[in-house]
């Protein structure tokens, strides 16, 4: 029985508790819906605090480790085993404090279904953790393709006009990817005899020809998922169809499950591919990062604008990690929080200005700060810290990427991290474009002119993203500390 | 004795005040300062600052207690990975604390004249509640500015260097929703984007740099950088010092990036004195400065930077002989004094690009803040003008448009505000560099440096030196002498106590700063030594003196030729355009340098996004590859396996889909009678033969 | 002394009597039953085996199939009462709702 | 060669019980072929004796023969009588399920007479484990622990959603 009171198990399957008490609840009953969901995802997040309170940041190694023998038919090993180590303490703790602030934005945006969907939210954090936490292969997969079910809905219920066309995109592209990723699973686990991620590690051994073909194989279903130039095609329109929490989620926790996946299999599974791989790997992200920059400036659609911001961020992602040095990987590792925390909080604030207004086209707004100064102040800060200033997070993530890839001896090249610093340039010219488009000028709609400035609510749901957002920025520290074992371990390896 | 000790150790731990009480300042006002009158949010909001130049005090004289001994006071580690190691550490030493005294205590004076400038201007611009947002800004400007002088790494001051760059958007962009003329608007706005990306490309050259550096160097810290240069290759630190300098030309506006500095005019009048003349734009020199131990190494280096610097200074110097607008003038002049002092410290003379510095802060702030004045006085006037007429607010009127800036506008306010005259006055003697204003002596000492080391230098910072003489006479004569040529001109008042208060100051500055640093003595050189180790010092030629005295006097003197002795009427062409002809309309619309930016750059960086955001993302990627090519193809894959006769109308993987599961379905449907225990039976069916299989196979 | 294919033999009839009954008749009630009748011979054969082996594992699966076929019966029968209600017929081609 | 007693009881009870089922299955009446499965679970439960299962064999006759047939008989009291007006509709279903069932017999009855060695015989009282009560009870709350509380909230969901069930519907509201 103390199966379900380990730590990592008992965060995992937390939500499902909410799950269970909202199939008890009658279906109109919707602000019971809203606070059941709501007051699961805080004890989430509580738990995910004691988990971090129990972690030893010293450590570089596998912690708090919860496994149990599962399958082992046909001689094959695939354990239950959850564990947690400097990669991915951040992440799950992102997961958990992203989703009661998503939970709050749908407040008054989700009328319709509130207990589905609430139900597929709680579901879906359950399918992330699950990712972030899983060290068995065969167990990975399953959450990974179970984070899935509960987008899809999300999308193809409660998204915009086009939300068919979108999930059903975002479905079959991540799919896609995921088939080949399960039979590279399954290869490592009949030859190698363990789906246990230490297991196969600590064996290694895996020829250089088939490390390349495995390599590529993880890397379809992550790079899709990250995604990766040039297989971002579905990204803009899930972003655009999803609804508000939804895109928070997805920017803020999915697409890191792609960079995460990078990180956590490729890089120790396959140390020899990855070193092949980084220049070409560091490419494709510096093409990222400065497509979607460009290609951000011409958006009309705000939402979209942030989304192909996030092609462009997670390309930093991607560089610092193929880095494969500490400035690289670390830097990467909080890039990822980073931009969860700034997209979340922009995705949220196109949201609200979204219920007001009805619509994301830049052209339809115009002088805001004066109508809503508070809500234009907060998202400059946010779209600043989206655009590197120093002084917020945003930098730190960039600075420590872009300075790890420019030393970075799997690149090789100078030119990868100095073209990628151009993307700075063109971050500040997208963001500011769109700020100006926004916020600034007169106020020249009639339907501007009467907007009301954020609720309590809805700072709610912002001061703790700004206060990372400074945190971050101010004193990085904490942050570096709990990852730099982990990372320093895994660089043994290269 | 107690203070003495405290001299030599303790003050150095107060050294974060610098950055803390404007912090405190601003977020007391951000806080509260809706609720309290204008006046406290001003004061508070002065006094932050004011601590912070006494702070600064103490720090320099705790400084000279231990001869200039460089103190390093660390807060907190910041980050630490691998090999990087950063720390948040104030670095106290003779330029930091020279840069922090000029900051504060020019920002002090800044500030206390924004309680009077300001408390007018929101009320033209026809906003009050924008009052505390402007001291917010500024303190946080001054926090900013104060990260960048102190900070003991490259990363710590590069942090103060966008933070001044963000201020610098936030303020330029103060009147948002306005244009120059108070009309609602975007060009304001625009302005602060483009002096913000300006700035970008310049922190894209530092952001390279200091990866260079560290990828090289071996660290951040600037003591630990600079012991590391020797071991390092020539072509190495001659990159990263090019690189930096893209960062000082975009910072201290120099070509090719000075373009945003004339717009960023569009922000209140305090906010130009302060950041674009005083401080945030000299950040560049500052850098330069600090680097120091790296150009010192590299000749070539040096070289660009000097020639860069003097081809600014005389270019920008031609632009602000043609220009209307009385602020535009000072920018250019700015530019041009800016280039000056990036050809001082590009040549190896920190001294007298420092004292340059400095004495710039004092006389162009006054400069500025003295036009505000006469701005004020301007608006003042137009306002008690059109009183009587129709409404208030000069905004109101459609059918002329009146611009307070415009000197054509102006002439004959030397009765009308005979205070701002007169520190206007000494500013234009010391910008001219007439002795013994604060601008002779330091601009003198560039030349001589020049004149000895770069003759080049030397001849283009001589005729920048003409025309800055020439440009300013004839705004003087312009705006003060003569005939109003502008109702609004004669009714224009003097300001308000509080306004002149510290122009008088700034006057007292502009006329003694000399002082600082006389032939002979070369105290702030001195001071700067030990910092900057032994610095090159050109004795005083009387020669050199006398000749750039008579060049300054005899451009004074063509002014007032042009301008002084005959009046300008209201309508009258400009007196030069007669003389120079095409030369001034190039002048004047400064050499279409912005027009040129936007033909080669800008719109086509708009080009290429909407062609990759439409072209390739959108047509190509989305539309074709995915729907046509994928999606497509999937669905006449489905559609084929499914029935190949049929060929209905499908879309889509969706619909392909739909209708291969429909097509099975309808195969299967005659099995399907509804009835449950048929279903059952066929269950049992199942049983047999799986059964009879295992048994009988 | 009986041999133990006796008592599988007997099993597997009752089982194939029940699912007969399942199949053959239409009132759901009897359908019901047959299904109860299945699972006693599934019973039977699991309690014989338990006996050959001489383990009480297959006993305590007995035990487990009485508790659910008791939950099985309690929600058949409030499902049987129900359709009973709207339906006024147990006669299960009567609920062919799901053809449509 | 002696009679076998066991044997011959064997077959008494396998008689009852097959003979119970087919009246359970023939009866026009509901009501019959409730009582006759009531002695068809009695006849298992003899099985159940003989097989040295005497805690099961209890288990039958109180739940089954009693608690769950008693259930049976009064939905059947409260439904009424069973009328079937309405002909055949499925002219093959009842002779199909007859075959098939026969079939599997058939195959059973290969599978265990011609394709299997002989599996032994069982002799009363045989030899084995203690199949005490008490024994039972060790066996439940310890090795199947997990299972048996899973039935517990199994039995618990179930008499809830009988009650949710057959609970009367309030005109207009309630669920959707």
């Amino acid at each position: 029985m103390n199966f379900f009171l380990e730590p990592l198990t008992l965060l995992t399957f937390f939500p499902l508790l909410g799950v269970l008490a909202l199939l008890f609840l009658k279906p109109e009953w919707r602000s019971a819906h809203r606070w059941t969901a709501l007051v699961t995802s805080l004890i989430t997040f509580g738990l995910s605090l004691w988990v971090l309170d129990q972690f030893n940041a010293a450590s570089g190694d596998l912690q708090l480790i919860s496994r149990r023998p599962w399958i082992s038919v046909a001689g094959w090993d695939i354990q239950y085993y959850l564990a947690v180590d400097g990669l991915s303490i951040l992440l799950v703790l992102l997961t958990t404090f992203l989703m009661p602030l998503s939970i709050l934005s749908t407040w008054t945006a989700v009328e319709e279904r509130v207990k589905d969907f609430m139900i597929f939210f709680l579901l879906l954090e359950v399918g992330m953790t699950g990712v972030f936490l899983a060290q068995d292969l065969f167990l990975f997969y399953i959450f990974w393709e179970f984070t899935l079910i509960p987008m899809y809905f999300l999308i193809g219920i409660w998204g915009g006009a086009r939300r068919i066309y979108a999930a059903v995109k975002f479905f079959l592209y991540t799919m896609a990817g995921s088939v080949l990723m399960l039979l590279a699973i399954l290869w490592l686990g009949v030859y190698q005899g363990t789906f246990s991620l230490p297991g196969l590690i600590d064996r290694g051994g895996i020829p250089g020809d088939i490390q390349m073909w495995l390599f590529l194989a993880f890397a379809a279903a992550f790079a899709i998922k990250v995604p990766m130039w040039p297989l971002h095609s579905w990204l803009p329109d899930a972003h655009v169809e999803a609804p508000t929490s939804g895109s928070v989620i997805l920017a803020g926790v999915l697409l890191k499950m792609g960079a995460y996946g990078f990180l956590r299999f490729n890089l120790p599974l396959f140390p020899e591919a990855s070193v092949r791989a980084a220049p070409w790997v560091a490419a494709l992200a510096v093409v990222g990062i400065l497509y979607g920059a460009i290609v951000s400036f011409a958006q009309k659609d705000v939402k979209k604008l942030v989304a192909y911001s996030s092609v462009s961020h997670l390309g930093f992602v991607m560089l610092g990690l193929f880095a494969l040095n500490p400035q690289g990987i670390q830097g990467g590792i909080l890039q990822m929080v980073n931009h969860g925390i700034s997209t979340g909080a922009l995705f949220l604030l196109v949201g609200m200005i979204y219920e007001r207004r009805h619509t994301r086209d830049l052209e339809a707004f115009g002088g805001l700060w004066k109508v809503m100064p508070l809500y234009g102040t907060l998202t400059l800060i946010v779209a600043l810290s989206s655009m590197g200033l120093p002084g917020l997070n945003g930098f730190v993530g960039e600075f420590t990427i872009l300075l790890g890839a420019f030393g970075s001896q799997a690149i090789g090249s100078y030119w990868f991290a100095g073209l990628a610093a151009v993307g700075v340039i063109l971050a500040a010219v997208y963001m500011l474009t769109m700020f100006q488009k926004m916020f600034l000028g007169p106020v020249d709609k009639d339907e501007n002119k009467k907007l009301l400035d954020l609720n309590w609510r809805e700072i709610l749901i912002l001061v703790p993203l700004l206060v990372f957002i400074f945190w971050i920025g101010l004193y990085p520290k904490p942050f570096f500390d709990l990852m730099a074992p982990a990372v320093e371990k895994l660089l043994v390896g290269f | 004795m107690l203070f003495s000790e405290a001299m030599s150790t303790g003050f150095f731990n107060l050294a974060p005040l610098v950055v803390l009480f404007p912090g405190i300042g601003l977020l007391f006002n951000m806080v509260f300062g809706g609720r309290l009158p204008e006046k406290v949010v001003g004061w508070v909001a002065s006094l932050a600052v004011g601590a912070a130049f006494v702070i600064s005090i103490l720090l320099a004289v705790s400084l000279s207690a231990i001869h200039g001994h460089a103190e390093i006071v660390s807060v907190t580690e910041w980050m630490s990975i691998g090999s990087l190691h950063l720390d948040w550490a104030f670095r106290v030493d003779t330029l930091s604390v020279a840069m922090m005294l000029m900051v504060s205590g020019v920002g002090t004076l800044i500030h206390i004249y924004a309680i009077g400038y300001m408390h007018e201007d929101v009320r033209f611009k026809g906003d009050p509640t924008r009052f505390q947002r402007f001291f917010v800004f500024m303190n946080l400007f001054i926090a900013m500015m104060m990260i960048l002088v102190s900070g003991d790494n490259y990363l710590m001051l590069f942090v103060g260097w966008e933070g001044v760059g963000l201020c610098s958007f936030l303020l330029i962009g103060f009147w948002y929703d306005l244009d120059i003329l108070g009309r609602p608007s975007l060009e304001n706005a625009k302005a602060a984007n483009k002096a913000f990306i300006a700035n970008r490309i310049g922190d894209f050259g530092f952001l390279i740099a200091s990866f260079l550096i560290f990828t090289y160097l071996g660290s951040l810290q600037f003591d630990l950088v600079f012991a590391e240069v020797e071991h390092v290759a020539q072509p190495v630190i001659l990159t990263i010092t090019l690189f930096m300098l893209l960062g000082v030309v975009g910072k201290s506006a120099q070509i090719p990036l000075f373009v945003w500095l004339p717009d960023a005019m569009a922000g209140p009048t305090p906010v130009s004195a302060l950041i674009h003349a005083a401080t945030m734009v000299t950040a560049g020199v500052y850098l330069v400065a600090r680097s120091a131990p790296l150009y010192g190494t590299v000749p070539a280096a040096q070289e660009i930077v000097a020639l860069i610097g003097a081809v600014t200074a005389l270019f920008a110097a031609t632009i602000a002989v043609a220009q209307y607008d009385i602020k535009r003038v000072l920018a250019y002049s700015t530019i041009s004094q800016l280039g000056f002092m990036v050809a001082a410290v590009g040549m190896g003379a920190y001294a007298a690009g420092m004292f340059h510095l400095v004495m710039h802060a004092f006389f162009k702030a006054l400069l500025f803040l003295s036009a505000g004045s006469v701005i004020l006085g301007i608006e003042r006037g137009y306002h008690a003008m059109s009183h009587g007429k129709k409404g208030h607010g000069f905004h109101h009127t459609d059918d002329e448009v009146f611009n307070p800036n415009d000197m054509r506008n102006m002439g004959g306010l030397k009765d009308r505000m005979p205070v701002t005259f007169w520190v206007y006055l000494a500013g234009t003697l010391a910008l001219a560099g007439i002795p013994p204003f604060a601008g002779f002596w330091s601009k003198d000492e560039i030349l001589l440096d020049a004149s000895l080391h770069y003759p080049v230098v030397y001849w283009l910072l001589t005729a920048a030196a003409f025309m800055t003489a020439f440009y300013m006479g004839r705004q003087v004569w312009l705006v003060f002498f003569g005939k109003s040529r502008h109702e609004a001109a004669e009714k224009a008042e003097e300001s308000p106590r509080i306004i002149t208060a510290p122009l008088v100051i700034l006057a007292g500055l502009s006329v003694l700063g000399g002082v600082l640093n006389l032939p002979h003595f070369h105290t702030l050189g001195h001071w700067l030594e030990y910092t900057l180790g032994e610095l090159r010092i050109s004795e005083f030629s009387w020669l050199m003196a006398g000749q750039a005295t008579l060049i300054a006097l005899f451009a004074i003197f063509l002014a007032w030729l042009l301008y002084g002795r005959r009046e300008q009427a209201a309508n009258e062409p400009d007196a030069l355009k007669k003389l120079l002809g095409p030369a001034f309309v190039v002048f004047e619309h400064m050499y279409w340098i912005d027009e040129g930016y936007a033909a080669v750059f800008i719109n086509r960086y708009k080009d290429l996004a909407r062609f990759l955001a439409e072209v390739i993302d959108g047509r190509f990627w989305h539309d074709w590859l995915h729907d046509s090519v994928l999606a497509a193809g999937f669905g006449k894959l489905a559609r084929f396996l499914a029935d190949p006769v049929d060929l209905g109308l499908i879309d889509g993987i969706a619909n392909g889909l739909a209708d291969l599961t429909q097509w099975v379905a309808s195969r299967l449907r005659r099995f399907q009678n509804g009835f449950v225990r048929s279903y059952a039976l066929s269950v049992l069916l199942g049983v047999v033969l799986i059964l009879g299989y295992l048994l009988f196979r | 002394m009986v041999p133990i294919e006796y008592y599988l033999i007997l099993s597997v009839v009752l089982f194939a009597m029940g699912a007969a009954g399942v199949l053959a008749r239409r009132n759901a009630l009897i359908i019901f039953m047959s299904i109860e009748l299945m699972l006693n011979a599934a019973n039977l054969a699991f309690v014989t085996f338990a006996r050959q082996y001489g383990q009480l594992d297959g006993q305590v699966f007995v035990f487990f199939v009485i508790a659910a076929a008791a939950a099985e019966v309690a929600v058949g029968l409030a499902l049987i009462v129900m359709i009973f209600r709207s339906k006024h017929s147990i006669d299960v081609d009567q609920m062919s709702s799901l053809r449509e | 060669m002696a009679v076998d007693f066991e044997l011959i009881m064997f077959f008494i009870l396998a008689g009852v019980g097959i003979g119970t089922a087919a009246g359970m299955l023939l009866s026009r009446s509901a009501v019959y072929s409730a009582l006759f499965l009531v002695l068809n679970f009695g006849a298992v439960a003899g099985f159940y004796l003989f097989l040295n299962a005497p805690f099961i064999a209890m288990a039958q006759i109180t739940v089954y023969a009693g608690a769950i047939m008693v259930l049976f008989l009064f939905v059947i009291m409260l439904l009424g009588a069973e009328k079937l007006t309405p002909p055949e509709v499925l002219p093959w279903q009842r002779p199909l399920a007859v075959v098939l069932a026969g079939i599997l017999i058939l195959e059973a009855a290969y599978l265990l007479f011609l394709r299997t060695p002989g599996l032994g015989e069982i002799q009363m009282p045989g030899f084995g484990p203690d199949t005490s009560p008490a024994a039972i009870g060790a066996i439940l709350f310890g090795k199947y622990l997990l299972p048996f509380e899973i039935t517990s909230v199994l039995l618990l969901t179930a008499m809830v959603g009988a009650i949710v069930l057959v609970r009367p519907r309030k005109q207009g509201g309630g669920q959707e």
